[in-house]
């Protein structure tokens, strides 16, 4: 590791919300109480299609306690809101049903009470009167020409459809020397944020709306509202100030939010709405369950001339992000390969069960579960060295993913180079032990303006204060990823102060500019070169004053540094940074200085303005009697640009492989007849400290220009290839080739049966 | 949500079984309520009275002495087992099963009266303590009386005891010579319920031949059940790997799984004679070794 | 043989290209296009989906490429 | 339902409190003390976050009703700091970056703290890992984690080191 020309950026510190998380002092929504606040309580649909006829709530309302029930054929505008803002047929969830229920766990109505207790008692008290439609649960079936329609308009239940090609795939077919297929069925994860969805809203009678909400983006969350509601924008005020999780599931609007608002607009009192971790689990939306088709054709060198991918995905009953899944889905299963000609064909299907969205990997963990088993078997196949092969194909710096994306840095090479290394070094393995890699790249920072917002999609402003300190304004929003953390290292680098000096203000709309918040991997990137950017401004401000009042000769470049004020060419003259700030706000009338930043990426294709790569390895122990995986060790070489938070980046790799894990093998979320099976922590398995292998991060040193200080995504991506290596890992242990995500001991121990009882034979 | 009840907070065992006698099959019992306030929160379990048994301290001890063996007060919490200097001498197989039992916390509270009481069939010490030859000792207001474990339990979540009556203590006999007993559950954490759990207790004579042999199969049947077409197999034998394969299909066979989405039934099914197998195998290695 | 898309006048290199094309983009104009040629669109499409090899886009080409005489 | 009286010890201070007896000892300290560093994560005595120590002993709060500790000395993540000096716990779990969103972290530092009372020199980093089952942590991966509890355990904090 080269010496560290920064004073602030990748050295170690504390998180600056630290002290409140390890004292027990930061308030969640969760923990949030407002005189006066009454307990709202959601009744949602036991079936998972069916017209709703009659909604009775006479008897609840006369329970003691209870204050006010809503429905949404009452008591809301009946709007269909999407975050696809541009595109209104996919505007389809109006939260509150008004007609018809297309999940189990939708909301029906909602009852506010003076206690949690009573709230939940008045449900039972609600009639509804439905009328059971018959419904379909699988995307495969949703197709088929008699099944139900789920959406008027949208015939044969398909939702969205994406296309992305390049190249004559036809042509390039005929050039491979191999050609291979391969179904695969990816299963559904949740999120399972430690903090359930959350608001406490409320409604005053001179027209304005506070909201306390567990969210990834306030700002979304405020533009949505107003649009459900029938307020401005700006009548709204959403307040995040600690987020318990969010991974993708948290920024479209939720049962929580709409429940709790549309009560309290009813009885002008604050009213919170606190999913169960039952209700979580039924009714806040899942990673996207698919059926992934592949076909790979390669020269007999390990040349790879042409792909073709036809993919369903099981969409549920709302479109929610899932859209966008289904095109990113399509787009990284390309990556990090250059493919002569590409073919990606993607259908998102309606089904009656729980909606699919956005969640940490946003369709990639699904695509590189098939491409790198995939790839690794034709590797195998062919008798070609996989590392090789993937190294052979790999994107490059300067590299043009057609007609899609630019890669302006790419460690790929280092990092196919650096597993092998770790690989080599493990030697000969045990029996029933092997190693899988996997390699894998993501995007920093969705361009995507979906939601078409006016504003800038990051801003942030710096405010000097006299004696030094400085308060930086972001909209971007803390949700556990460490961006208050690294958005303040930006601010202190930049200035050229110490982190102490710098305190963060997001998560607040009325006091925050407007940001699109904590999704894509773009806080890094995109709320960092607005954070740069306003501080550069503030500093630019400050400097000019330094030069006035130090007098050099006007030929000299002045710089801060540590709190220093000084000559770039005679770095012990100068002046202390905060002695600079006291007089610099008298030059202004005591007005304080103020520097402005945003960030809008331009002319940098479709998807993102850079992408981070990655290379996974793991260490294996398989049973295969019984289909136990033990995972000894995960070394993970990653190309996230230049480090900023360094604690913060160790702990995103680490969160995002124990994550990565369950998709591949613990995280089963199976759905019958169209209901969740496992909706609790009993149930649905999360992985837990024993089985945590020990993760080693190899970074890969390199520099993206469009990155602040060089960096790039790091956190989400690495949710990608895990799946895949122990796919991997698998194949070489025991030769069975795993199509189905999570992996299941099940599934490991019975193909295992059948390959022996096939051998025997 | 809990429904509301009458909390009763007896001074003594004499005074617990008074109100049993009284409420009958009006009240439930809490000890350490790990499992019990899980049920009563998602409604399935209501009761008029609850009689809080957590505290009584003429419960909770741990006694063991060569010619009586162990005996285990029912308030006697999980960790107190693990912690136990004498078990850990005696019967090393308890306090493994206790390291892999739930969390800390659980262990902390959680009792071994509450949890054999509870009668789930994916229960750890049952199938431990059934394999040891163990037995319940149950009270009520009329008197005391024992009942073998492998007896204990009649249905899921239903045990052989009256209304009225308490589980007071756990006896298991003291370790017979050259006897061993391996316990493994299988499940993907290593502390959950096991999506199936094997214990298996082997005794040979001098000349290695199996004199004994109790296999208990945990999660494998509505409560946790000994294979005796299993055992059948190995007693009487020298015994070899291909007897444990065999003794191993013979669980398999017997046991009467259901398939859930953790595990289908065939899947238990093999389990339940790989862990056979696996287990006879390892008891039988350590009773080898014993002297 | 480069062809026009008859409903938004992109140019494809050829019909089946543009067939797909049309599939792809899928919007109201391009379905509606489906309708006045007598063709389902979504019937089509979920045929191409789930069936090997490209008859859907076949078909839809060679009405595409009678469609080109009107757009010159 | 009749309600009981309750006396306990929350961080050294006696309270004394009327309960319905169906709270759960969580409730007791989130909404009748008032100390809300104490979370709640789930329904099913899984996730852990509701951790705090009973007679030292880590128990999650949402297992236990409120009426079973009478009389008992409760410590909460707030009464880990000692005029406002953090527990070596704390301060290792800033060092190490051991919590991300936060959530589950007073449960994480409760668990660690008894733990780490009841056995100071664990034998390997499987014991700690053992240790911390009960918890949950859907961000950190929990080596973090595991990493700030063996710096404490390794005497990284004492007094003499500082």
């Amino acid at each position: 590791m080269s010496e560290n020309k920064y004073s602030v950026l990748n050295t170690r510190v504390h998180n600056v919300d630290g002290h409140a998380k390890v004292t027990g002092r930061a308030t969640y929504t969760f923990d949030v109480t407002l005189p006066g606040m009454l307990y709202g309580k959601i009744l949602r649909s036991p079936h998972p299609h069916a017209k709703i006829l009659k909604i009775d709530y006479s008897e609840a309302l006369k329970f003691p306690g209870v204050i006010a029930v809503v429905t949404g054929k009452e008591d809301t505008l009946g709007v269909k809101q999407g975050i696809w803002r541009r595109y209104k047929d996919l505007c389809d969830e109006a939260i509150l049903t008004v007609d018809k229920v297309r999940y189990i766990g939708e909301p029906v109505a909602a009852v506010a009470a003076v206690s949690e207790e009573i709230a939940e008692q008045a449900l039972d008290l609600i009639n509804v009167d439905y009328e059971v439609l018959p419904f379909v649960d699988d995307p495969m079936e949703a197709i088929k020409k008699d099944a139900p329609l789920i959406h008027e308009g949208f015939e044969r239940n398909v939702n969205v459809t994406r296309q992305i090609s390049w190249g004559d795939v036809e042509e390039a077919f005929e050039e491979a020397e191999y050609v291979r297929e391969d179904w695969f069925k990816l299963g559904g994860q949740h999120h399972m944020c430690m903090e359930t969805r959350a608001a406490v809203a409320n409604y005053t009678p001179d027209g304005k709306l506070t909201i306390y909400t567990s969210t990834q983006s306030a700002y979304y969350h405020q533009a949505l509202l107003a649009g459900v509601l029938g307020l401005r924008e700006g009548n709204i005020r959403v307040l995040a100030p600690y987020v318990g999780g969010g991974f993708g599931g948290k920024f479209e609007l939720d049962g929580a939010q709409f429940c709790a608002s549309v009560l309290s607009m009813k009885c002008c009192k604050p009213v919170k709405v606190v999913f169960s971790r039952e209700e979580d689990f039924i009714a806040s939306k899942r990673r996207t369950p698919m059926y992934y088709y592949v076909r790979t054709g390669v020269k007999k060198d390990g040349t790879f001339c042409a792909r073709e991918a036809k993919v369903f995905t099981n969409g549920g009953a709302y479109t929610g992000m899932g859209a966008t899944a289904l095109y990113l889905t399509g787009f990284f299963h390309s990556f990090p390969y250059r493919w002569k000609a590409y073919r990606y064909d993607g259908y998102r299907v309606y089904t009656n069960s729980l909606p699919s969205t956005s969640m940490r990997g946003f369709g990639a963990p699904q695509a590189m579960f098939c491409s790198e088993q995939q790839i690794e078997w034709i590797a195998n196949d062919l008798g070609l060295d996989p590392i090789e092969m993937r190294r052979k194909n790999g994107h490059y710096e300067g590299y043009e993913v057609p007609g899609q994306a630019t890669i302006a840095s790419c460690g790929l090479d280092q990092a196919l180079t650096a597993i092998q290394k770790w690989k080599t070094s493990k030697g000969k393995l045990p029996k029933n032990r092997a190693i899988g890699i996997s390699a894998a790249g993501f995007m920093s920072g969705g361009i995507f303006n979906w939601f078409d917002s006016p504003y800038s999609f990051s801003s942030a402003v710096v405010t000097i204060n006299h004696d030094g300190t400085v308060e930086l304004h972001v909209g971007a929003q803390e949700i556990g990823q460490g961006s208050s953390t690294t958005l303040a290292m930006i601010c202190a680098e930049a200035l050229g102060v110490k982190l102490e000096d710098i305190k963060v203000h997001m998560g607040d709309t009325d006091h925050s500019p407007a940001d699109l918040g904590a999704w894509g991997s773009r806080q890094t990137l995109m709320a960092g070169n607005a954070t740069k950017m306003a501080a550069e401004d503030a500093k630019k401000q400050l400097l000019e004053f330094a030069n006035a009042k130090l007098g050099f000769n006007i030929i000299y470049d002045l710089d801060i540094k540590q709190g220093w004020v000084y000559n770039v060419a005679r770095p012990e003259r100068g002046m202390s940074y905060y002695d600079l700030c006291k007089e610099a706000l008298r030059g202004k009338e005591g007005q304080r200085i103020i520097g402005r930043g945003f960030y809008t990426p331009r002319r940098k294709g479709m998807i993102s303005p850079a992408y981070s790569y990655m290379v996974q390895g793991l260490d294996v122990e398989i049973d295969p009697e019984t289909g136990y995986l033990k995972i000894h060790e995960s070394v993970t070489a990653h190309d996230c640009g230049q480090p900023i938070n360094t604690l913060g980046l160790i702990g995103q790799l680490e969160g995002a492989a124990s994550m990565a894990i369950g998709f591949g093998y613990y995280e089963y979320l199976p759905v019958e007849d169209g209901k969740i099976m496992n909706p609790n922590l009993v149930d649905y398995k999360l992985i837990r400290a024993p089985e945590m292998p020990s993760c080693q991060v190899i970074e890969i040193d390199t520099y993206e220009p469009e990155g602040p200080y060089g960096a790039k995504e790091a956190g989400e991506g690495l949710t990608n290839p895990h799946a895949a290596a122990l796919g991997n890992a698998i194949f070489y242990a025991t030769g069975l080739q795993m199509k189905e995500a999570p992996i299941r001991a099940e599934a490991i121990a019975k193909a295992w049966k059948e390959k022996n009882e096939k051998a025997k034979k | 949500m809990i429904h509301d009840f009458t909390y009763l907070q007896p001074g003594s065992v004499k005074e617990a079984l008074a109100m049993l006698a009284e409420h009958k099959d009006d009240c439930k019992v809490i000890c350490g309520g790990q499992s019990l306030l899980i049920v009563m929160r998602q409604g399935l379990v209501q009761t008029e009275y609850l009689i809080d048994i957590k505290g009584l301290n003429e419960l909770n001890y741990i006694k063991y002495d060569d010619k009586g063996g162990l005996k285990i007060g029912a308030t006697t919490t999980h960790r107190a087992i693990e912690k136990s200097d004498v078990i850990a001498k005696k019967y090393p197989v308890l306090v493994d099963m206790e390291h892999k039992l739930a969390s800390i916390q659980v262990r902390n509270w959680g009792t071994i009266g509450g949890n054999l009481a509870h009668a789930d069939s994916a229960g750890d010490p049952a199938p431990v303590l059934t394999a040891l030859n163990a037995t319940v000792k149950v009270g009520s207001a009329k008197g005391e009386r024992t009942i073998p474990l492998d007896e204990f339990y009649t249905d899921l979540f239903e045990t052989a005891m009256e209304p009225g009556e308490l589980v007071l203590e756990v006896q298991v006999p003291a370790p017979a010579p050259k006897t061993a007993t391996a316990y493994q559950k299988f499940n993907l954490l290593e502390s959950d319920q096991g999506i199936v759990a094997v214990a298996v207790s082997i005794t040979i004579d001098a000349g290695g031949t199996c004199k004994e042999a109790r296999i208990v199969l945990g999660n494998a049947a509505s409560t946790s059940i000994r294979a005796k077409n299993a055992e059948a197999v190995l007693v009487g034998k020298k015994l070899t790997d291909a007897l444990f394969e065999k003794a191993g299909e013979a669980a398999s066979q017997e046991c009467e799984p259901v398939g859930d989405i953790h595990a289908s039934e065939e899947y238990r099914r093999h389990l339940i004679g790989v862990l056979t197998r696996r287990m006879a195998k390892a008891a039988f290695e350590q009773a080898k070794k014993m002297g | 043989m480069s062809v026009i898309c008859p409903v938004c006048k992109k140019v494809k290199k050829n019909p089946v290209d543009c067939a797909r094309h049309m599939f792809g983009t899928g919007d109201k104009p391009h379905r509606a296009w489906f309708e006045t040629q007598g063709l389902s669109f979504i019937d089509l499409l979920l045929d191409q989906a789930t069936q090997p090899g490209n008859k859907s886009y076949e078909l839809v080409g060679g009405y595409v490429e009678k469609a080109q005489k009107d757009l010159t | 339902m009749e309600k009981k009286l309750l006396r306990f010890t929350v961080n050294e201070a006696p309270y004394e409190i009327y309960v319905n007896p169906k709270t759960l000892l969580v409730e007791a300290i989130r909404d009748h003390v008032g100390l809300t560093g104490t979370k709640r994560g789930c329904e099913t005595v899984s996730c852990g976050a509701c951790t705090v120590m009973v007679d030292g002993m880590a128990v999650k709060g949402c297992s236990v009703l409120a009426m079973q500790v009478d009389g008992m000395k409760i410590t909460t993540v707030e009464g880990l700091e000692k005029n406002g000096k953090l527990d070596p716990i704390q301060t290792a779990f800033l060092d190490e970056g051991a919590f991300q969103c936060g959530f589950c972290t007073s449960g994480m530092l409760m668990s660690a703290k008894a733990f780490l009372d009841e056995t100071p020199k664990p034998k390997d980093e499987m014991e700690i890992r053992r240790a911390m089952e009960g918890n949950l942590c859907r961000c950190t991966g929990y080596n973090a984690i595991i990493r700030a509890i063996d710096a404490v355990a390794k005497g990284n904090y004492r007094e003499d080191k500082q």
